[in-house]
């Protein structure tokens, strides 16, 4: 099944409603949308902004790679990533998983895949800036590992 | 070959990138990150935790063992955090 | 964690991305918002239209129950179910599934709980009335009841 | 006692509902299938296959054994398709 792959890299907000839209147009056979969105929390108040920091052009081509691999393994129509960068404020989006498929099973097993994948894969880096007192570089979570570890 | 470093690794080494000339017995990712960590105290406290450094060859993720020959950009980073 | 239940049984379109909004408004622990569409699909372009069936009354009942033990089972800030009947065409939106959570793996297994759930429990039937020749009601498959027995 | 009937159980028996005074004997939910089927073709028709039936007992699924004392509204339908 030939899978729309669409991937941004941006420092600016998404149109989650727009883009779940757009991963369904033009096609007859889609049964299922699944959209994820990740949020910056406010840690219990504590956090002023994150900052992402990114390698450009890896992330791309990584997050590419990572959307080409769902599309090889479940039969996707389409999916989508757009990874923001830059300062982020607490409720604000940060990342944006869309896929498409026939199948519920597809659509969400696929997209719970592109998050497991792209949090240890992506080259995206988190700092925290809190409100008070020194922040830092968030620490990656070996839960993170172990989730991606199961689609091996 | 150019080197380009990110998050605590870019800050603890204190620059965002750099060109440097390797020495030949340098012909693997693993061996790399070794000589790096000779060149001062910044990079040895950048990469004083190998399980916690990662290394891109041209945009892709590689292994200690991956061989060095032909690579234009070489990537030195913490485990990634996004999503 | 007091999660926010919205239960819909409606016959009209709903609003995916108002949805999506509401479940997250008001609080600053979410960091992950997921949402399931399930769409019409024309079937290789056989299909005229479906018509959906209910049980007025139940319908919202067992769709509520469904909705608390997801909220019961996993740390969800909100969940809403809004499930459509009567007569949807090709392309057509029948259901959506919106959770969120702080954590990303609670609110893509409580997505997949609920329609997993929902298809084998709360009392829909689908009919379908194809462009010639007979059409009849859609047969339950078995791999939904497996579907919903993975969770037990 | 008021029966209701869903999608296909509903078109074979050719009613949404009716009000039935069902006989003593007649205490669970298996037992109202069985007496149903005995009121003539088209409930037969309707309820043949019991593993394709389903009941609902005051709008919560029951199974076969259920008492129906007390119980204001039985539903009888198919397996559902929803979602």
């Amino acid at each position: 099944m030939a899978a729309a792959l669409r991937i941004a890299v941006q420092a600016g907000p998404f149109d989650m409603a727009r883009e779940a839209a757009a991963a369904r147009a033009g096609r007859s056979d889609v049964g299922a949308v699944v959209t994820f969105t990740g949020v910056c929390r406010d840690e219990g108040r504590t956090l002023a902004a994150l900052e992402l920091e990114h390698y450009p052009g890896m992330a791309e081509a990584e997050l590419t790679r990572i959307a080409e691999e769902a599309a090889a393994r479940w039969s996707i129509t389409a999916a989508t990533i757009i990874h923001r960068f830059g300062r982020i404020a607490p409720g604000e989006d940060i990342v944006l998983v869309v896929t498409a498929s026939p199948h519920r099973a597809a659509a969400l097993e696929a997209a719970s895949f592109l998050m497991d994948y792209l949090k240890t894969r992506a080259p995206f880096w988190k700092k925290e800036h809190p409100h008070s007192g020194e922040g830092g570089w968030v620490a990656a979570k070996g839960s993170d590992d172990e989730a991606a570890e199961k689609w091996k | 070959m150019k080197l380009v470093y990110f998050a605590s690794v870019r800050e603890r080494i204190g620059r965002p990138e750099e060109e440097l000339d390797l020495p030949a017995d340098v012909a693997t990712v693993g061996d790399l990150i070794g000589w790096l960590k000779g060149r001062g105290l910044e990079y040895e406290a950048a990469l004083s935790e190998p399980r916690a450094i990662r290394v891109a060859l041209d945009h892709v993720h590689a292994r200690p063992e991956a061989k060095l020959a032909g690579v234009r950009e070489v990537a030195v980073f913490p485990p990634m955090t996004g999503g």
